[in-house]
């Protein structure tokens, strides 16, 4: 036993035995190409889950799965862990049966259209990468923390690279009538036939009747095998299975834009058709939940989004909002899509408290917990976009706190 | 102006088709059959199909937020109801609560109840199950009928139909929001104290956050069973 | 009979049966959240595969599988259809067991350091979009027309957001000697220990050692936890399992800089060292072995990129090179990664002969394939970056033609 | 010039650790091992280890293609290989045709080989299987015993190695290569007539390509069983 453990001791003086004696994939034989014809992640990266919140809901095909930020890299989402939010369950359609139907009554549409996926998928197409969140995401920590982690307290976020026609190519070619049409109403084919009134401004604009998601068709949990992507504006909006676009002249204030999504506010009035995801951002990593693993450099990096353009700014503050510092944004900076940011810091082992902060190109700057309340209350539920604040403790386990 | 090239994709729904889907209803009714359904047909469709998640009086919080509860006779005659406004006890934003226009409720019931049979209704069950459940709420009396004939006057009884402010700021993307922060750099105005911390029960209750990280990085997860 | 025959007819008439009778999706209760941890694609996806091409290769651990790129949408390839290319097979492996050596021999690395994953990824980060394709993708077409769709004759092709630590940032902070620096050895840790050298002005320009790959760790198959990033340059200097950069002041000639990837000339002389995959573009749909469902509109759509910047412009023809229009280009446009294209046409059901040329940011005009064959000859197997030619039958079938 | 501050990340490798994995051999043969092997050695390394893959003669194209044939006396004269010229009917590109670089046999067998067993060879092993091959190509005689001594004047007898030229338009990122287009927009040469067109056996020959595209979208696979 003592000759062994000098053994190991010597060994290790040496060098690291990772190093020192080759691991069995230099020393053999690999597996082949095509292995897996449709490849999978790592088994070391199993951890990295979409995952429910435990009491959030009470039923599962009316709830939501988070994606863990704390895991990610750049912009783009894996689409296998892209956030869920169903109504009522989600399906995987026969596309071939698929039917988008466009119309209008009384003449608001002077040529009511049925569309396969075979047309649809003829016509000019557009691809662009934008983010979409839940207008509920952050909503549980408007009063106080609740959250133990970034997937928690952000992880109704993800951001793609979308592929479809512009919704003004198909109103354009089914003729609306220009003057009386206000707006338009997406309607899905699940069991909820979940239905939303989007301005015929935005639908004339930048809204996509999509297919693709990050290059493939949009995966069945996100509405395969159409959506809509209403860019800036609240994922309940990106109706998912579509079967039906209507063109009115009215607001439709269907049940998620009459008894949810609605911004409960001080005075006890709701705001309603608030759609618009406002400037934000949140450091990922570190985040809640997370150690570090020792002192010294790390690159602190984070996520900012604005529904309403581009990011411009994103500063960070290591003293819970005292002094600022700008970080470096990677590119593409694109509209409404999500942006990467970086930041040098040197943690020397002494609590600290993480900020970052997003400016977009209206100007906007990303508001803090208490600016929010001190208009809106703290039961609006939707369109939470404080600065988060992490507390790095002399431990180096990081945790959720409010600080303003 | 000429057609696109891609004028002709696509072909032209047929009346039967637009029929089949077109089940919107909307604020004005544009979209509502004709049809009505007792409060007594209303409660046997509830009693076989809707009790059984929502509460014999709607009442339940099992499978969803209660849809009765929480208004007033005050209420109805207001059309605000105070269990919203600030300070309020009452446990629950019940369903009765919120929602300001009754043909949200007859569009989704028709197109979504009962939540694992949708759109098994018929157009008086749609009714008279909604009929029921406004009397819950005491709206309309025990031997009521509502019908597309009266739900223009009954609209005019619900509890929070003064409560919706449209709020155009957050509608239009080029629209400037209420809240806006100043961009302070240097000795910004903050309290030196933490203002929340996450509760000690909470920090469990997502499972153990070490088995939601990476197994390599610069950080661990924490093993919050410890 | 007669009876059901005339139902049928009736219904039809009144319109399609999957509007008519609702679909159990729209009359039923779906799948509930995070029903799978991990997503995966729809059921009715399962074609789009990546493959092998029969004879390419005599043993699969030592070949290549093909991205289908005939029914890919926008720039993002999915990871799961990243194309494969192993020289001695690929392995997961475990993470926390890897290291990276930075060193040189005679004092060319002041510093020899070695990084576990932990460090690795505490250092400042990048996240780029970049393309990688194989320096032999299109090979077997330098004299005649071999492959039958647009997965075989350009599949070896893929493009994601890698994030990563810059190489210079590590050359930097191990210190080399800057005089004497000339080259960079790449070394991954499979059994064939992959070996490439890197130049060292593009080790210190945009070269990155990547662990993430749109948004989540590299895949086993595209080298977790670490690979090289090479812009521009084919794929196989991206070294995969990096366990090793030594810089020095010569170039290595290993076996794939030796025997392989070196081009055959005319004279008989092989060029060697030549990793730039310069301008390139194929249509993807309608493309070889995809028949046309009609006449009528097509969005016809395809890729482009180039090894030397970015893509300035797509002139696509539908007489075999004879008239050209400039296509629409999606965004973002970024160096040194795939840019989509697509543009109108109107099938008049007569054959018809499509073709894409890519202009890069160096004014370089991709060329026709008796251009190249003129200075090259047909031998040289590697950098065949010609106009693909699509002929489309009077049938609507589209096969792979060579037209100059 | 200051350190920067993440200087101290990683640590120090130590000389152990840079011998185990600093294997590589370069042109000038820094890193080549002292040491040498027989041909009679290669040839019992090559029977044992080899040619299960590679043919007993180095012939075989079942696994890979050939390591030896294709190459001349008159080659190892010119250090040019005369099949690779234009017009060669030599049936293959062996890796004895196209190296020119002695160091490269030397560290990729060191490194690769056996296929199935990489890094398993003792240094005198590699001598020796390397003296083997090139004795099965003339480059060196039957009892030759390959060493760190003798490689350089063995590099002067490789078949190809004056076959090498460096293209530096393909190296550099700014370069510029031989061959380029000019954008034609209107009325370009091109001959009317298709100059080549898809065998008919290799229509199917990548399976059916029915079934490697989508079942919708605006095409579909055709049926190339057909
Ligand atoms: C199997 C369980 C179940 C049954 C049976 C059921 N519901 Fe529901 N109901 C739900 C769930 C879950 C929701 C919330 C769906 C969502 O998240 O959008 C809901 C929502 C509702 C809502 C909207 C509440 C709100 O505030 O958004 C109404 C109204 C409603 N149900 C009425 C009915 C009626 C009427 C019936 C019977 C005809 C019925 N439900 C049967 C589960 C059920
Ligand atoms: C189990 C099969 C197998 C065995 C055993 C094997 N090889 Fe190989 N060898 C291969 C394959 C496959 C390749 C090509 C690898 C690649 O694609 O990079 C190869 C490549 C080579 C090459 C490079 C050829 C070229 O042109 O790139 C040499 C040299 C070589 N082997 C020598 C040897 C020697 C010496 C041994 C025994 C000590 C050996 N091989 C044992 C399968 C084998
Ligand atoms: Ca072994
Ligand atoms: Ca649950
Ligand atoms: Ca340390
Ligand atoms: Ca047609
Ligand atoms: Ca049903
Ligand atoms: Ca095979
Ligand atoms: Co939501
Ligand atoms: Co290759």
């Amino acid at each position: 036993v003592a000759a062994t453990a000098s053994a190991t001791r010597a060994l290790a003086a040496e060098g690291e035995d990772v190093i020192l004696n080759l691991p069995e994939h230099t020393t053999g034989l690999g597996q082949p190409v095509a292995a897996l014809g449709y490849g999978q992640p790592s088994k070391w990266e199993a951890n990295l889950q979409r995952r429910e919140s435990p009491g959030l809901t009470r039923v599962s095909q009316a709830s939501v799965s988070f994606t863990p930020l704390q895991g990610l890299f750049g912009i783009i989402t894996p689409s296998g862990l892209h956030f869920e939010r169903h109504h009522q369950g989600w399906w995987d359609i026969d596309p071939s049966k698929h039917r988008l139907m466009v119309h209008g009554d009384d003449g608001m549409v002077k040529r009511p259209r049925v569309f396969t996926m075979d047309d649809l998928m003829r016509l000019p197409s557009v691809s662009r990468i934008h983010f979409i969140e839940c207008g509920a995401n952050s909503a549980p920590e408007w009063g106080n923390v609740a959250l133990p982690s970034v997937q928690y307290t952000h992880g109704m976020l993800s951001c793609s690279e979308f592929t479809g026609v512009l919704l003004s190519t198909l109103l354009e070619m089914c003729g609306i009538d220009k003057k009386r049409a206000k707006y338009v109403l997406a309607e899905g084919a699940d069991g909820s036939s979940m239905t939303r009134t989007i301005s015929i401004e935005q639908a004339m604009d930048d809204v996509i009747v999509a297919w693709g998601m990050n290059g493939e068709m949009l995966r069945p949990e996100n509405g395969y095998p159409l959506r809509l992507v209403v860019p800036g504006v609240q994922g309940v909006s990106w109706v998912k299975y579509l079967r039906r676009i209507k063109v009115g002249d009215m607001k439709w204030a269907t049940k998620d834009e009459a008894i949810h999504y609605v911004d409960l506010m001080p005075d006890g009035t709701h705001r309603q058709y608030t759609g618009i995801q406002e400037c934000k951002s949140v450091i990922t990593t570190p985040s809640g939940g997370q150690t570090l693993l020792d002192r010294g450099y790390y690159n602190v990096t984070g996520l900012a989004w604005s529904g309403r353009g581009t990011i411009k700014r994103v500063d960070v503050s290591f003293d819970g909002g005292r002094n600022w510092r700008t970080a470096r944004l990677e590119g593409p900076i694109l509209p409404k899509a999500l942006t990467r940011f970086n930041i040098d810091w040197v943690w020397d082992g002494k609590p600290a408290i993480l900020q970052s902060r997003a400016i977009d190109s209206t100007g906007y700057v990303q508001p803090k917990i208490n600016q929010l309340r001190a208009v809106r209350g703290t039961r609006s539920i939707y369109h939470q976009n404080a600065i988060q604040s992490w507390l790095v403790s002399e431990n180096g386990e990081v945790s959720n706190v409010q600080v303003y | 102006q000429a057609n696109k090239p891609w004028h002709e994709i696509g072909r032209d729904a047929k009346p039967a088709e637009i029929k089949a889907w077109n089940i919107d209803v909307r604020p004005d009714f544009k979209g509502l059959p004709k049809g009505s359904g007792s409060v007594k047909l209303g409660e046997q469709v509830w009693e076989a199909q809707c009790a059984s998640c929502h509460g014999v009086f709607g009442e339940s919080n099992e499978v969803f937020t209660p849809i009765v509860g929480g208004t007033t006779k005050e209420d109805i005659q207001r059309g605000r109801v105070k269990n919203l406004e600030e300070g309020s006890n009452y446990p629950q934003r019940t369903t009765m609560m919120k929602v300001a226009t009754i043909s949200t409720l007859w569009d989704y019931i028709n197109r979504a109840m009962p939540w694992n049979n949708p759109k098994s209704l018929k157009v008086e069950e749609v009714y008279g199950v909604l009929a029921y459940i406004l009397n819950l709420a005491d709206v309309v009396p025990e031997d009521f009928v509502l019908s597309d004939q009266n739900i223009a006057e009954v609209q005019q009884r619900m509890p929070n139909r003064n409560g919706m402010v449209f709020y155009e700021p957050l509608w239009r993307v080029d629209g400037r929001g209420d809240v806006q922060n100043v961009a302070c750099m240097r000795d910004c105005p903050v309290q030196v104290s933490i203002r929340s911390v996450l509760p000690e029960h909470a920090r469990d209750a997502h499972g153990n956050i070490r088995e939601q990280n990476r197994v390599i990085g610069p950080v661990r997860g924490a093993d919050t069973t410890r």
